[in-house]
C-alpha cells in the first residue's frame, strides 16, 4: 500500500494540541470563576509547549526548542503569579471570584 | 518513537485538560492541571527534550500548582454554598465541551487525512549538528536569558505590589 | 552682472514682503518708523530694479530635492520684465512718498502700508516668475491684498470689496484655467520654454482664458465695474497705485507676454479672429468707459472710468498684433501709469485740502492750489492727447495700428479721444477754473510738499516722455520686441501726418464742444450736458447709472436665480449630512456603547470571531 | 566610535537595570526619594542615546547595527551558520525612532506621576524600568521568540502598573488585559511553534529569506500567520480584538495611562506588526490583506464608538483604536512610503496621545472628574490644558501643518497608490469622524458654557504643565520641520 501520505504522529500531536487549546479558549468564554480562567490560560500554555517541542523534534533541533521551552516556562510562572495576585486582590475587594462582578468598565 | 505510547500520552493530556476545566472544585482543577503538566513532561522527555521536561515537571507541575493551591485557599473555596441550580447550570455550560472537542477533533483529522497534509520539514543542508544545548542556550539565545532576568524582576515586583495585604489607598 | 549675484532679484520679492510683515508687528503709534521703513523698502526696490536693468538671467531652484511636479521656483528677467519692474519700482516709490502725507491723520495707515508692501512684493514676484504656476501664485496673492485694501476703511466697505473680489476672482479663475491649458498644450510650465503655441484646438481656450486673466487684472471690460465703486470706497493712494498703475502694468505685462510676436507664449498674428476679438474688447472698453466718464460729477469717479478706458487703448494697440500697435500699447501703459497716477494724486490733494471730491461742491481751486492745478493740467492734457505731451505720442501709435487693422477700430479710438478730451475739459474747468462758489473753498490751502513732489515729478515725466519720447521708446520699449521691430523706429514725431491732422481736428472739435456746452449751461460742470441729456443717449445713460450694464450686477441677478434653485438642493443635501448622517453615526455609536457590556467572556468571543475573520481572509486568498 | 556605540547600545538595557538596583538596594528612604528623579534621568538618557544612535546611523549610512548583550559571540561564522537560531539585538531607524518615543513618553509619565506618594513612587519606578527594558528589547529583537519574550515582559509590567493602586477598577482593567494578553501570547507562541516547524528557524532573517524567495506557501505557513496575526491584533487592540483596550486605559492611574496610551500597547502590537510586515513576512499576501481589513475596521469602529462616550479617557482609548488602524494600514499596504508614514505616525501618535492623556490627568486633578458631561468652559481657567489639547486633537485629526497631518497624508497616499482606493477613502472619511468627536470634547470640556462650580478651578502647575508645553512644542515643531526630517532620513538612506 502506497503508504499513507500523512504522518499519524504529526496528526495526533497537532490535533491534540488544538483540542487542548480549544479547551482553554472554551473555558475562557464559559467560566465564571477568575481562578479557573487562570487555569484555562495555563492549559493553553501546555498546548503551546507541546507544539513547540513538536516543532523542534520534527526539524531535529530539539536543543533549540528546549531553550525556548525553558524561557517560556519562566514567563508562564511570572504571568501566573501576577494573575494570582490580581485574583487575590479582586477577592479582597469583591469577596467573590465571580467574573461577572467585573463589569464596571463598559460602554 | 512509539506511536501507541504517544497516543496514550496525548489522550491523557486532552483528558487532563478537559478535567481541569470541567471539574467543579477548584482544588481538584488545580490538581488536574498538575497532572496535565506531568503528562506533558513525560511527552517532552519522549520527544528528546529532557531538560525542558525537568523544568516542566518542577516548575509547572510543582511551583504553579503551589501558587494555585495557595491562591485557592486564600480566596476560600466555597463550593458547598453554591446553590443546586447554579451547579446544574454550570454543568450544562461545560457539558457541551467534550462534544465540541470531539467534533473538532474528528473534523480536523478527516480534513487532514483527506488533503494528505504533511509537514515535510525543511531539510537544511547547512543544518549544524555540532550545536549543543549549552552553546545554544548560553550563547545563541542570550537575549532570551536577558528576558528571563527581566521577567523574574517583574515577577518580584508583582509580589511586592499585589500580595501586600494592607493597602487600600 | 552689474556686480550683483544673479539671484539678487529674489530680494525684490523678499525685502518688501519682509518690510510689510515687520510693519504689521510695529505698534500703531510708530508712524515715523513705519514711514521710514516703507520709504527704505520702496527705495531699495527702485534701486534694485534700476541695477537689474539690462540683466537677462534665469534663476531656478528645485523644492528641497523632493519631487515637484514641474513646479519649480524659477525666476527670470528679460527685456520686458525688467522694463515693467522699473516702472513698478518708480511708481511704487512715488506713491509711497505721497502717501506719507496723505495718510498722516488716517487710522488705517498701518494696514495700508502692510498691504502696499506685500502688493509690491507680489507684483514683483508675478513679473519675475518664470513658471506659470509660480506666477499664478503671486497673481492670486494680489487678489488677497486687493481685498484687504478695499476693506481698510472699515467693515461697511464690504460690498465693494466683495464685488472686486468676485470680478477679479473670475478673471483669475480664467487665468488659472488658461495656465492649466497652456501647460498642457506646451508640455511645460516654464515660460522661457514656451514660444508661439499655434492658436488652434485646445490652445484657443488656453489663449482666450489667459487673455481674459490678463485684461481682467488690467481692469478692462467686462471685469471693470468694481473700479468706480472702489474710487468711492478705497483710500486714494490705493486708487493711484493699484487700478492707476500696478494693475495696468501687470495685466498688460501678461498680455504682452502672451501676444509678443515671435517670443510670446502664443502665436498671435495680425488680421486673425483672435486678434479681432482682442481689439473689439479694447474698442468696447474705450467707448463704454469714456462715455461713462463723460457724465461723472465726481473727481475720483471720473478718473476711475478713465482708468478703465485707457486700458482699452492698450488692449486695442496690443490686439492689433502689429509691432507699432504693441509699442504703442506698451508706451501708452507707461504713460497712463504716469499721468493717471498724477491725476489721482491731484485728486487726493484736492480731497485732502477740501474734504470732498464732489465737483458740485468745488470750483475755482486753481487760485488756491496752483501747483496742483499745473500738475493736473499737464496730466490732463497728456491723457487727452494734446501734443507734445506723452499721451499724444502713444495714442498716435495706437491710432496708426488701429487704422491699419480696420477703420472701425480707428473710429472707435478717435471717438474715445474726443470724449476723453471733452471730459477732462469739463473736469478741469469745473474744479480749478471759474469762480470759487462756496465760502469754505476760500480757506483752501496748497497741499503739503510731500504730496506735491511726486505730482511734480510725474507731471515732469509726462513732458519728458513726450518731448524726448525716444528715451522710453528707444531704451525701454522697442528692445522688448527685439527682432520683430524689423528695423523700424517709432520715436520722434508721428510718422503719419494725416492721422496727426485728424487727431488735432478732433481735439479742436472737443474744445469747440466744450465752449458750446459751457455757453449753453453757463458753468464748466455742464459742458457735456447736451450729450448727457441728448434724446436716446439720456435713456441709456440713466440705465447705465442704474447699473443695468454692470456685468457684476447681471451676474448677481443670474446667480440669485441659480442660488434659489441651489438652495433647495442644498437644503436637501444639508439634511442628509447634518441630520441623517449625524443621526446614523450617533445611533450606531450608541448601539456600540450598549453592546459593550464589559463582560470578559464577550471580549473573548469578539477575539475568537476576529480569529475566524482572519482565517476567512486567508482561506479566500488561498483559493 | 566603537566604544561609544557599545555604551549607547548597552545603556538601553543597563541604565534601567542600574536604576532598579540602586533604588532597591539603598536604604528604603533614600531609594524612595531617588526613584522618580532616577526615572527622569533614564528617560532623558534614552532620548539622548537614541538621538545619538540616529545620528550614528545617519553618519555611517549603515542602516542597522547588530550587537549582543552579555558577551560577544566573536565567532561570526558560527552566527552565520546558525542563522536560524541565534538571537542578537539589532537596531535600525525604526527601532531608534520608537525608542526615542519610549524615552519621551516615559519622561512625560514620570512628570505626571510627580505627586505620587513615595511608597508608590518606588514601585512605579521599578515597574517603569522593567517596562522600558521590555519595550527597548522589543524594539531591538531580531527573532520571533525573543519578540514574544519581550512582549510578555511589557505585558506583565503593564498589568501590574494598571493595578498599582489596587482599586476595584484598576484590578478589573488589569485582569481583562491579562486574560486577553495571555490568550494572545498563546496564539503568538503557537504561531511561532508552527513557523518553527515549517521553516526550521525563528530568526527574522531566516524566515524573511523563505518568504522573500516567493516559494508557494504551505498550509501551515498560513495557519501560523493566522495565529500570529490574531495574537498580535489582540496585543495591538485592533477591532474586533480590542475589548480590553478601553477598559485598561480607563482604569489605569493617570501616569500609567499616559504610558499605555502613548506607547505600551503600540509597542506591543503595532510595532510588532510594523517590524514583521517590513522585515519578515515580506509579500505575504494573507498577512497584509487580513491586517488591512482589521485596520480598516478599527479605523471606522474606533472613530464611531468614540462619539457617544462620556469618559475622557475612554474617548481617547477609542481614538487610539482608530489611530492604531492608520498606523497598521501604512505598515501593511506594502509600499515603502506607507511604512515611512506608519513609522512617523507612530511617533506622532505617541506625542499627541500622550498630550491628551496628560490633559485628562490635568482635568482629573483639578476638576476631580473625567466625565465630559459634567465639565464646561474650562478653557478660561485652564488655558494651557485647553490649548495643548486643541493642538493635540488637531494633530490627531490630521489638520495641517501639525505633525499628524503629514504622517496621515503619507499613509493615505501610500494606501491609495497601492490600489486600495476604497480603504483610502474610508480612512479619509473616518478622519472627519475623528474631528467630530474631538470637537465634541472641546465644546463640552473647554469651550462650552462655563459651569459655575468650576469658577475656582486653577491651571495645573509643575510636571503636568511642563509636559503639556513640551509635547505641544514637539507636535508643532515636528509639523513644521516634517519635510526636513523626511529629507534627512531619505538622504541618509535610513528609510
Amino acid at each position: 500500500m502506497s503508504s499513507l501520505n500523512f504522518d499519524p504522529l504529526q496528526l495526533s500531536i497537532i490535533v491534540s494540541a488544538l483540542l487542548v487549546l480549544v479547551t482553554g479558549i472554551y473555558c475562557l468564554i464559559y467560566s465564571r470563576n477568575i481562578i479557573r480562567m487562570i487555569i484555562a490560560i495555563e492549559v493553553m500554555m501546555k498546548a503551546v509547549t507541546l507544539l513547540l517541542a513538536f516543532s523542534g523534534w520534527l526539524m531535529g533541533r530539539i536543543d533549540l526548542v528546549q531553550s525556548f521551552i525553558i524561557t517560556m516556562i519562566v514567563i508562564e510562572v511570572v504571568v501566573a503569579v501576577v494573575a494570582a495576585g490580581i485574583a487575590l486582590s479582586v477577592y479582597r475587594h469583591n469577596d467573590t471570584l465571580d467574573i461577572d462582578q467585573l463589569d464596571e468598565l463598559k460602554g | 518513537m512509539n506511536l501507541p505510547i504517544l497516543l496514550l500520552l496525548l489522550g491523557l493530556m486532552v483528558v487532563a485538560a478537559v478535567a481541569a476545566v470541567m471539574i467543579r472544585s477548584l482544588l481538584k482543577s488545580a490538581i488536574a492541571l498538575a497532572a496535565l503538566s506531568i503528562v506533558l513532561a513525560i511527552t517532552l522527555f519522549f520527544l528528546g527534550a529532557p531538560l525542558a521536561a525537568l523544568f516542566e515537571l518542577s516548575v509547572c507541575a510543582g511551583l504553579i500548582t503551589v501558587i494555585f493551591i495557595s491562591a485557592i485557599s486564600l480566596t476560600g473555596n466555597k463550593p458547598k454554598e453554591e446553590e443546586e441550580e447554579k451547579i446544574r447550570e454550570r454543568r450544562a455550560r461545560f457539558l457541551k465541551l467534550p462534544i465540541f472537542l470531539l467534533i473538532i477533533g474528528v473534523f480536523v483529522s478527516l480534513a487532514w487525512i483527506a488533503n494528505g497534509i504533511n509537514i515535510s520539514g525543511i531539510s537544511d543542508p547547512a543544518a549544524p549538528t555540532f550545536q549543543t544545548f549549552k552553546n545554544l542556550f548560553w550563547n545563541m539565545r542570550q537575549v532570551d536569558i536577558l528576558g528571563q532576568v527581566i521577567v523574574i524582576l517583574a515577577g518580584a515586583f508583582a509580589v511586592v505590589v499585589l500580595f501586600k495585604e494592607r493597602d487600600q489607598a | 552682472m552689474n556686480g550683483l549675484g544673479f539671484n539678487t532679484f529674489i530680494y525684490l520679492v523678499i525685502i518688501p514682503a519682509l518690510a510689510g510683515i515687520v510693519i504689521l508687528f510695529l505698534p500703531k503709534k510708530e508712524r515715523l518708523i513705519k514711514s521710514l521703513l516703507v520709504f527704505a523698502a520702496t527705495l531699495f526696490n527702485l534701486i534694485t530694479a534700476i541695477r537689474l536693468f539690462g540683466l537677462e538671467e534665469t534663476w531656478h531652484t528645485k523644492w528641497g530635492g523632493l519631487s515637484n511636479f514641474g513646479i519649480d521656483f524659477a525666476l527670470r528677467t528679460d527685456r520686458l520684465s525688467m522694463f515693467i519692474l522699473l516702472a513698478v519700482g518708480a511708481m511704487a516709490f512715488l506713491v509711497a512718498f505721497y502717501s506719507f502725507a496723505f495718510l498722516r491723520d488716517k487710522d488705517y495707515g498701518k494696514g495700508f502700508y502692510f498691504y502696499y508692501l506685500i502688493t509690491i512684493a507680489f507684483v514683483n514676484g508675478a513679473v519675475l516668475a518664470n513658471n506659470l504656476v509660480l506666477m499664478l501664485f503671486f497673481w492670486e496673492g494680489l487678489l488677497v491684498t486687493l481685498f484687504g485694501m478695499l476693506l481698510l476703511k472699515g467693515r461697511h466697505k464690504y460690498p465693494t470689496a466683495v464685488k472686486a473680489l468676485t470680478l477679479v476672482g473670475v478673471s483669475d479663475l480664467a487665468l488659472m484655467l488658461g495656465v492649466g491649458v497652456t501647460g498642457f498644450a506646451a508640455g511645460t510650465l516654464m515660460m522661457d520654454k514656451i514660444t508661439a503655441i499655434p492658436v488652434e484646438g485646445i490652445a484657443v481656450l488656453g489663449f482666450v482664458m489667459m487673455m481674459l486673466g490678463a485684461i481682467g487684472k488690467a481692469g478692462s471690460m467686462p471685469f471693470h465695474s468694481w473700479i468706480p465703486d472702489a474710487a468711492d470706497d478705497a483710500p486714494l493712494p490705493f486708487m493711484a497705485i493699484l487700478p492707476g498703475a500696478l494693475e495696468k502694468l501687470l495685466g498688460i505685462y501678461l498680455l504682452v507676454r502672451i501676444c509678443l510676436p515671435g517670443t510670446g507664449l502664443y502665436e498671435f498674428l495680425p488680421h486673425t479672429p483672435v486678434s479681432t476679438v482682442v481689439m473689439a474688447i479694447g474698442a468696447l472698453t474705450i467707448i463704454f468707459a469714456v462715455a461713462m466718464a463723460l457724465i461723472q460729477k465726481d473727481f475720483k469717479r471720473l478718473l476711475s472710468y478713465h482708468a478703465i478706458s485707457q486700458v482699452g487703448y492698450m488692449v486695442l494697440g496690443i490686439g492689433t498684433a502689429l509691432p507699432i500697435g504693441i509699442v504703442g500699447g506698451l508706451f501708452h501703459m507707461v504713460n497712463n501709469a504716469i499721468y493717471k497716477s498724477c491725476l489721482f494724486l491731484s485728486a487726493g490733494a484736492v480731497e485732502r485740502q477740501t474734504g470732498t471730491t464732489d465737483l458740485k461742491k468745488i470750483s475755482g481751486l486753481g487760485a488756491f492750489m496752483p501747483v496742483t492745478m499745473i500738475c493736473f493740467l499737464v496730466a490732463a492734457l497728456s491723457i487727452s492727447g494734446f501734443p507734445p505731451f506723452n499721451g499724444f505720442f502713444s495714442k498716435e501709435l495706437v491710432f496708426d495700428a488701429a487704422m491699419e487693422s480696420g477703420i472701425i477700430f480707428y473710429i472707435a479710438a478717435l471717438l474715445g479721444a474726443f470724449m476723453t478730451a471733452a471730459s477732462f475739459l469739463k473736469l478741469g474747468h469745473a474744479a480749478f477754473f471759474g469762480k470759487p462758489q462756496l465760502p469754505e473753498d476760500k480757506k483752501v490751502k496748497e497741499a503739503p510738499a510731500a504730496m506735491l513732489v511726486p505730482m511734480i515729478i510725474l507731471a515732469a515725466a509726462c513732458i519728458l516722455f513726450g518731448v524726448w519720447n525716444s528715451l522710453p521708446l528707444g531704451q525701454l520699449i522697442q528692445p522688448v520686441l527685439g527682432d520683430a521691430m524689423a528695423g523700424h523706429n517709432y520715436a520722434g514725431w508721428p510718422h503719419t501726418p494725416l492721422l496727426v491732422i485728424i487727431s488735432i481736428i478732433v481735439l479742436i472739435l472737443a474744445i469747440a464742444n466744450h465752449f458750446f456746452g459751457v455757453k449753453r449751461t453757463g458753468k464748466g460742470l455742464g459742458a457735456v450736458d447736451h450729450i448727457h441729456y441728448a434724446p436716446g443717449l439720456h435713456f441709456i445713460y440713466n440705465r447705465a447709472e442704474e447699473r443695468w450694464f454692470d456685468p457684476y450686477e447681471i451676474l448677481m441677478v443670474i446667480s440669485k436665480f441659480f442660488a434659489w434653485i441651489a438652495y433647495g438642493i442644498d437644503r436637501a443635501i444639508d439634511w442628509i449630512y447634518n441630520g441623517f448622517f449625524v443621526w446614523v453615526a450617533n445611533s450606531v455609536s450608541k448601539g456600540l456603547k450598549e453592546f459593550n457590556t464589559g463582560k470578559q467572556s464577550q471580549y473573548v468571543i469578539w477575539a475568537v470571531s476576529g480569529l475566524l475573520i482572519v482565517i476567512f481572509v486567508f482561506a479566500v486568498l488561498v483559493k | 566610535m566603537d566604544n561609544l556605540l557599545l555604551i549607547i547600545t548597552g545603556s538601553w538595557i543597563a541604565l534601567p537595570l542600574l536604576v532598579i538596583l540602586i533604588c532597591n538596594l539603598l536604604d528604603k528612604k533614600t531609594g524612595k526619594s531617588w526613584a522618580l528623579p532616577a526615572a527622569i534621568v533614564v528617560s532623558i538618557g534614552q532620548m539622548i542615546t537614541t538621538g545619538l544612535g540616529l545620528l550614528q546611523l545617519g553618519l555611517t549610512k549603515s542602516g542597522f547595527i547588530n550587537f549582543t548583550i552579555f558577551w560577544n559571540v566573536n565567532d561570526f561564522e558560527e552566527i552565520a551558520r546558525s542563522a536560524w537560531a541565534s538571537a542578537f539585538f539589532s537596531v535600525d531607524t525604526l527601532s531608534l525612532v520608537v525608542m526615542f518615543a519610549i524615552g519621551m513618553v516615559s519622561l512625560i509619565s514620570v512628570l505626571t506621576a510627580k505627586k505620587m506618594n513615595p511608597d508608590k513612587a518606588l514601585n512605579f519606578t521599578n515597574l517603569l524600568m522593567v517596562l522600558i527594558m521590555g519595550m527597548n528589547g522589543l524594539a531591538m529583537v531580531a527573532d520571533l521568540f525573543s519578540l514574544y519574550v519581550f512582549l510578555e515582559i511589557t505585558g506583565v509590567a503593564s498589568f501590574i502598573l494598571i493595578a498599582l493602586y489596587k482599586d476595584k477598577k484598576g484590578l478589573e482593567g488589569s485582569f481583562k488585559y491579562l486574560i486577553m494578553s495571555a490568550m494572545a501570547s498563546a496564539m503568538i507562541l503557537a504561531g511561532i511553534a508552527i513557523m518553527n516547524a515549517v521553516t526550521g528557524g525563528v530568526t527574522f532573517s531566516h524566515i524573511s529569506g523563505l518568504f522573500a524567495s516567493g516559494s508557494s506557501l504551505h498550509t501551515f505557513h498560513a495557519i501560523s500567520l493566522v495565529l500570529l496575526v490574531a495574537g498580535i491584533a489582540i496585543k495591538a487592540g485592533l477591532a474586533p480584538f480590542h475589548g480590553w483596550l478601553p477598559d485598561a486605559y480607563e482604569s489605569a492611574p493617570a501616569s500609567v495611562s499616559v504610558l499605555l496610551g502613548g506607547i505600551v500597547t503600540k509597542m506591543a502590537g503595532v510595532y510588532a506588526i510594523l517590524r514583521l510586515a517590513q522585515d519578515v513576512f515580506i509579500n505575504a499576501k494573507g498577512f497584509n490583506y487580513s491586517l488591512l481589513l482589521l485596520a480598516t475596521v478599527s479605523i471606522v469602529y474606533g472613530a464611531v464608538a468614540a462619539l457617544k462616550q462620556k469618559d475622557f479617557k475612554r474617548i481617547l482609548a477609542y481614538s487610539s483604536i482608530s489611530q492604531i488602524g492608520y498606523i497598521v494600514l501604512g505598515a501593511v499596504c506594502g509600499s515603502p512610503l506607507g511604512f515611512i508614514g506608519a513609522m512617523l505616525h507612530f511617533f506622532n501618535h505617541a506625542t499627541f496621545k500622550s498630550t491628551l492623556f496628560v490633559n485628562s490627568a490635568a482635568l482629573e486633578s483639578q476638576v476631580k472628574t473625567r466625565n465630559i458631561e459634567e465639565m464646561g468652559g474650562l478653557a478660561k481657567q485652564m488655558p494651557l490644558t485647553g490649548t495643548s489639547s486643541v493642538l493635540a486633537l488637531l494633530s490627531t485629526a490630521g489638520i495641517p501643518p501639525l505633525a499628524g497631518f503629514w504622517s496621515k497624508l503619507l499613509i493615505i497616499i501610500a494606501v491609495w497608490q497601492t490600489g486600495h482606493s476604497l480603504i483610502a477613502g474610508i480612512a479619509v472619511f473616518a478622519s472627519v469622524f475623528t474631528l467630530a468627536y474631538f470637537l465634541m470634547i472641546q465644546r463640552k470640556v473647554f469651550y462650552g458654557p462655563a459651569e459655575e462650580k468650576f469658577a475656582g478651578v486653577r491651571e495645573v502647575k509643575g510636571g503636568l504643565a511642563v509636559s503639556q508645553v513640551m509635547l505641544s512644542v514637539i507636535t508643532v515643531v515636528m509639523g513644521i520641520i516634517f519635510p526636513l526630517v523626511l529629507l534627512f532620513f531619505q538622504t541618509r538612506g535610513m528609510i
